[in-house]
């Protein structure tokens, strides 16, 4: 505890977000400099219905203190339905996380469309700050289950 | 700009849970409060106080004291800024500071009659006292 | 092992003002594969290209990075460059440093360590990436425009008068949409009518337009190119071919107690009937709701009365299908429901109404032949009184956050109209700005301050209180002369916000294309592809995209019909070559790919296997590369891991996280 | 069918009518009025500063005592249905304030807006039904027109009391319509009385109420209603006062034809 006391903690946090809607919200955040935290890296998938459940568990695993998953608002789906494959999936998933070493609130699935830039951001920033809160994702370690 | 005035134009904000920067200075607010003609500052210009931080003229004015608290304001505000909440906070900070200021006690027998419902007076203590 | 070369763009001070561009460099040498790293000022210059291009020759690399802004807007330039150079486009890779990294960060050694990563996870990917070749497909040359007003009408036009086939679909029983409803236009105060109807009629004339009037969009499947869509048209109950359009049957129509949907609802029209004079097709329709003999059975006096035997109460809804190439969605607007500012009594009195209520009440076929009355009692009124921004530029929930654009130039114009026609009137206006860019236009609201003598008051409208005696005391602010205002009038009226068609969200769904909270479509990109959809082949027309007057819907619906003709031009278009792929190793055949698939894209056939050395038939998914889109449900949904995405695998994707997590 | 009830200062004393009326009624309608013991006083107004935690408990006491018992609280005093729903809100939605609210009050399981909070009137319109309330008049008020008398407590703010459309409610109207009088509609029945102003400032809540009769009048009423103590006294202060004002509860009874119970009822 007292060596890492001084070490300023920051987390490591991964967004997927679709191609069609909250990528392009993402980019529209960032060309109207609406300021979210450099912890949140984002890795751009073709919708959210691509994020298979073990990328999320493969980022905890490697390091991640939280992970959030952005899509078109359902009913907006660029391929029409995706979305409503990747809400039911992470119910699913976010279900279990605790049962593995995974606090509820460090995973996050939030619809974010082209036009909501402001949302984005708020949404980064609100996330950050509850991962923040959270603190360093210890309980994977504890149970060696992070590599 | 001295420091206690933004400090409390901070606690204003703070306390009535008011963004004065939201408002758009339509006006709605001052052509709906039926106090207006009362008021020395009216309820936009409130806002624009708060905003500016212009607190020791708030404190002096008389709309602490003639506003009803009715919230027609509130309702219609169309950018949610809700002036009557920052003038209910802004008497609260005076009143808190000052203490009993604009009713004493001693004022009550005089102010009564016959029909007035102690709910009156309970409100107007919590209004106008600590 | 891939040899990587990457290019650090500073985009002039956009990046490097907040990322140590050089830094990146240096640190991206050190991941593996990369062989080749710079920066320069504009990569996506002619000058920035030809370095890439060179770089790509001189040190044969096999994959490139690009750490620039979004790969929405150059991963196209860059992919080309790479190509024209002769590497496979599909083996490049954008990393996002500008809208994701410096244009929200302020802290430079925060940036820069954020855009190494960002680096890092793009080269992780290029290493795992494979080259991809698009495939092909056809065009249909024609093209559906849904909304028959003036937005639908421009562009079917100038897309038939470029030589293709325009069909439009129109929900209401004739073309002409809200603009057909208005008496006159601003700044010039033509009639609205006089200059609509010709093109009304060239419409309807034109050899390359089909116009499906009472019809509505049913289906949309498909994709840019070759879209199939099925068009129901409701029965109209009269043969459109025998009609003479002589009007009869509306005269002797005993129902005749429905709200006129073109009067706003101030008048009453038949069950059967023609919503304008106008109208085109000039064919009325039986509104079997409210129709007697629908309803009762016992009626039809329309048929009676009918010499060219038209009505046909037998009549069904029909389903037509047909196929386009191009969709431009010209769908309007409305009015919003006012249920929320009864401060404004519209929904107590009469005489409080809307701006579109009043172009009908001008209007010489309108509900009051043209004449300026109040509704309630059809008294002339003497004071009148304007309420800009009902509803516009509220952030409470009650309205909406924008401004509806149009409300100060037809509240000037209706000011100016009053003024001159009826110069006893008293006209005040109650605004909180007056915004009036464009040609001509502050000069057209200046008029009617200084010619007109319209009286503009600075200050928002609290309450109005219906009087007992029938007048209406509006209580305003006056901001100006710090003053509260009570005063009298004989009619006040809103400038009620407007709002996208409630149907919009339906079509928008059905084309897939993104739609934002307030119900407008989303551009491709705000400034540059203003007409466009995200989703290919979809294009914006009018009001449906944000809030416009005539001209400038006119504009822009010439430009989305040259962006249409752009694409029906082309024989054929590239696909996309991000789509899925089964491997048949891994492949049981269970079909649960195939029913998560949107586009019926996956099949399952027998296919012989060689399974170390095991050669036997098995039922495997098969995914036709031409339909599928790459949206990835079925690689997920998969449960042996046969399925993965091109350009997105999963090792690819697992690369980026750890990249990002290491 | 019990409810929990939190009369409120006034109804104890000045506005023993309000209370008692409402009461026989509640009989003769088949439900009960249980008042919570040892209520405190709402204190009239909703604490004006979002900090203030202490000026909220006494609500939260009844509020919580309405859960352990199961029952929704009903309240009759326009100023304490007020408060008592606001805080209810702030209970369910705001964190800050519940955490510190349960802090102090160290509850067996905390509190947090389980309450449904109900106005008498609420009652009648979403529990009993103003089409029940309608057969189980025996003395129909034909022939009276009657001006309802909304004021703000009850209305706004709107997004919190979910009463009624604030800006043209029409729940007393509905009321009048079920006790077989005919209600007259006039625009300033949501507009202000003056409220607690008239302790220092007569002349000023006077005048409000002036236009407030006025309007009624001018629109035909012959009578106002309302359900708060305070309106009721400051309507009665007005200048131009020509039209009487009742509490709602007491045509109410006199409908149900239990006006004469109410003596009974009360003790």
């Amino acid at each position: 505890m007292s060596i890492e006391k001084n070490e300023e903690f920051r987390p490591k946090i991964v967004a997927f977000c679709c191609n069609w809607c909250s990528y392009a919200g993402a980019d529209l955040a960032g060309s109207s400099r609406l300021t979210y935290p450099a912890d949140v890296k984002i890795i751009r998938v073709p919708c959210s219905c691509r994020v298979n459940p073990m990328f999320i568990l493969r980022a905890f695993e490697k390091g991640a203190d939280g992970v959030i998953m952005c899509g078109c608002h359902p009913g907006d789906c660029h391929y029409s339905t995706g979305n409503y494959y990747a809400r039911r999936r992470m119910t699913l998933l976010f279900s279990m996380l605790d049962f593995i070493g995974v606090e509820n609130g460090r995973t996050r699935v939030e619809w974010v469309s082209a036009a909501e830039g402001v949302k984005f951001s708020a949404t980064m920033n609100e996330f950050v700050e509850k991962i923040y809160s959270l603190g360093k994702n210890v309980r994977l370690e504890d149970l060696r289950c992070r590599s | 700009m001295n420091k206690p005035a933004k400090k409390q134009a901070e606690l204003i904000r703070e306390i009535s849970g008011v963004n004065p920067l939201k408002c758009m200075k339509c006006g709605k607010c001052s052509a709906t409060c039926p106090s207006y003609d009362e008021m020395d500052i009216k309820p936009h210009q409130f806002v624009s106080y708060v905003q500016n931080e212009n607190i020791e003229a708030l404190v002096q004015s008389k709309t602490l004291w003639k506003c009803l608290s009715c919230f027609a304001c509130v309702e219609r505000c169309p950018r949610d800024v809700r002036p009557g909440k920052l003038i209910d906070a802004a008497r609260q900070i005076v009143v808190r500071e000052r203490g009993a200021d604009y009713l004493s006690p001693d004022e009550i027998p005089e102010l009564l009659d016959p029909e007035l419902p102690q709910q009156l007076l309970v409100s107007a203590f919590r209004r106008y006292r600590r | 092992m891939q040899r990587i070369g990457v290019f650090v763009c500073h985009c002039g001070s956009n990046i490097a003002a907040t990322v140590d561009v050089k830094k990146v460099v240096e640190m991206a040498l050190l991941e593996p594969g990369v062989v080749h790293a710079e920066d320069y000022q504009y990569m996506c210059s002619e000058a920035g290209q030809a370095k890439i291009a060179a770089a790509i020759r001189e040190k044969h690399l096999t994959g490139i990075v690009v750490c620039s802004c979004s790969p929405r807007m150059h991963e196209t330039t860059f992919r080309k460059a790479a190509e024209r150079a002769g590497l496979n486009p599909y083996m490049v890779e954008i990393a996002n440093i500008r809208e994701h990294c410096s244009w929200i960060h302020k802290d430079m050694e925060e940036a820069t360590k954020k855009a190494v990563i960002l680096a890092r996870a793009a080269i992780a990917k290029v290493n795992l990436n494979t080259p991809l070749k698009p495939g092909e497909s056809r065009v249909t040359k024609r093209a559906l425009v849904i909304g028959g007003g003036i937005a639908g009408i421009q562009t079917a036009l100038d897309i038939a008068d470029a030589g293709y086939e325009v069909d439009i679909v129109e929900k209401t029983p004739s073309i002409g949409g809200r603009m057909s409803q208005l008496d006159k236009t601003f700044p010039t105060l033509d009639c609205s009518a006089c200059i609509l109807t010709p093109k009304m009629v060239e419409a309807a004339a034109h050899e390359k337009i089909k116009i499906y009037t009472y019809s509505e969009v049913e289906k949309v499947s498909g994709f840019v190119g070759d879209f199939t869509v099925d068009i129901r048209k409701k029965a109209r109950s009269v043969d459109m071919d025998k009609c003479t359009g002589c009007g009869v049957c509306q005269e002797k129509c005993p129902s005749r107690k429905t709200p006129s949907e073109f009067n706003r609802g101030l008048n009453t029209r038949s069950a059967i009937y023609t919503p304008f004079a106008q109208a085109i097709p000039n064919v009325p329709v039986i509104d079997r709701e409210h129709c007697i003999k629908f309803q009762t059975g016992k009626c039809g006096v329309c048929a009676k009365v009918c010499q060219a035997g038209a009505i046909d109460y037998g009549q069904k809804d029909e389903i037509v299908t047909e196929k386009y190439g191009a969709i431009v969605v010209a769908t309007g607007f409305d009015t919003i429901k006012l249920d929320n500012y009864d401060e404004y009594a519209y929904s107590q009195s009469k005489d409080v109404i809307t701006s579109l209520e009043l172009e009908r009440i001008m209007n010489a076929a309108g509900p009051t032949k043209g004449h300026l009355e109040r509704l309630s009692d059809g008294k002339a009124p003497k004071e009148m009184v304007f309420i800009q921004c009902v509803g516009s530029r509220c952030s409470d929930n009650r309205g909406k956050s924008y401004c509806s654009k149009i409300c100060c130039m037809y509240t000037a114009k209706h000011a100016m109209l009053i003024r001159d026609k009826y110069p006893d009137v008293n006209v005040t206006v109650f605004y909180i700005d007056v915004r009036t860019p464009g040609k001509n236009f502050d000069e057209f609201y200046r008029r009617a301050v200084e010619q007109y003598g319209v009286n503009y008051i600075k200050g928002q409208v609290g309450k109005v209180a219906p009087q007992p005696d029938g007048r209406l005391l509006v209580q305003a602010s006056d901001l100006l002369d710090n003053r509260q205002i009570k005063m009298e009038a004989d009619m006040v009226v809103l400038a009620t916000a407007i709002e996208p068609n409630p149907d919009v969200r339906k079509i928008a769904t059905m084309l897939t294309a993104s739609i934002d909270t307030n119900n407008f479509l989303t551009e491709a990109h705000a400034k540059l592809r203003p007409v466009e959809s995200p989703t290919a082949g979809i294009f914006l027309s009018g009001v449906c995209q944000g809030p416009k007057d005539i001209p400038e819907t006119v504009e822009q619906a010439g430009a989305a019909a040259v962006k249409a003709i752009g694409l029906l031009a082309k024989d054929k278009l590239l696909t996309n070559p991000c789509t899925a792929q089964s491997d048949i190793l891994l492949c049981n055949g269970c079909s649960t790919c195939a029913n998560v698939c949107p586009y019926g894209a996956i099949t399952y056939e027998d296919k012989e296997v060689n399974d170390h050395g095991i050669r036997e038939t098995r039922r495997v998914a098969v995914v036709n590369s031409a339909l599928c889109q790459g949206c990835g449900a079925c690689t997920v949904a998969c449960p042996s891991g046969a399925m993965d995405l091109q350009g997105f695998s999963n090792r690819q994707i697992i690369a980026e996280v750890d990249a990002i997590c290491r | 069918m019990k409810y929990s009830y939190y009369p409120g200062c006034t109804l104890r004393t000045k506005a023993k009518d309000l209370d008692a009326y409402a009461k026989a009624s509640a009989r003769a309608l088949g439900f009960e009025l249980e008042e919570i013991e040892n209520w405190q006083c709402c204190g009239g107004v909703y604490p004006l500063g979002s900090d203030e935690i202490a000026t909220k408990l006494s609500s939260v006491r009844a509020l919580n005592e309405a859960k352990e018992k199961g029952q929704e609280l009903v309240t009759l005093c326009s100023a304490c249905h007020h408060v008592i729903k606001r805080v209810n809100d702030d209970m369910k939605h705001v964190e800050d304030i519940r955490t510190r609210a349960n802090n102090y009050m160290q509850l067996e399981t905390p509190y947090a807006g389980e309450t449904t909070v109900l106005h008498y009137l609420e009652v009648l319109r979403d529990r009993i039904g103003f089409d029940v309330l309608k057969e189980k008049v025996v003395n129909p008020l034909t022939g009276r027109k009657i001006g309802a008398y909304y004021g703000c407590l009850l209305l706004r703010p709107g997004s919190v009391m979910a009463f009624d459309n604030p800006e043209n409610p029409t729940i007393i109207e509905d009321f009048i319509r079920a006790i077989g009088a005919e209600p007259v509609v006039y625009p300033y029945r949501n507009e202000c009385c003056g409220g607690y102003i008239s302790l220092k400032e007569k002349e000023l809540s006077k005048n409000m109420c002036d236009t407030i009769m006025e309007s009624a009048e001018g629109f035909g009423a012959e009578m106002l209603i309302t359900a708060c103590p305070l309106c009721l006294y400051n309507l009665n202060k007005s200048t131009a006062k020509k039209l009487p004002v009742y509490y709602f509860t007491e045509l109410l009874a006199e409908a149900l034809g239990v006006k004469d119970a109410k003596e009974e009822v009360a003790k």
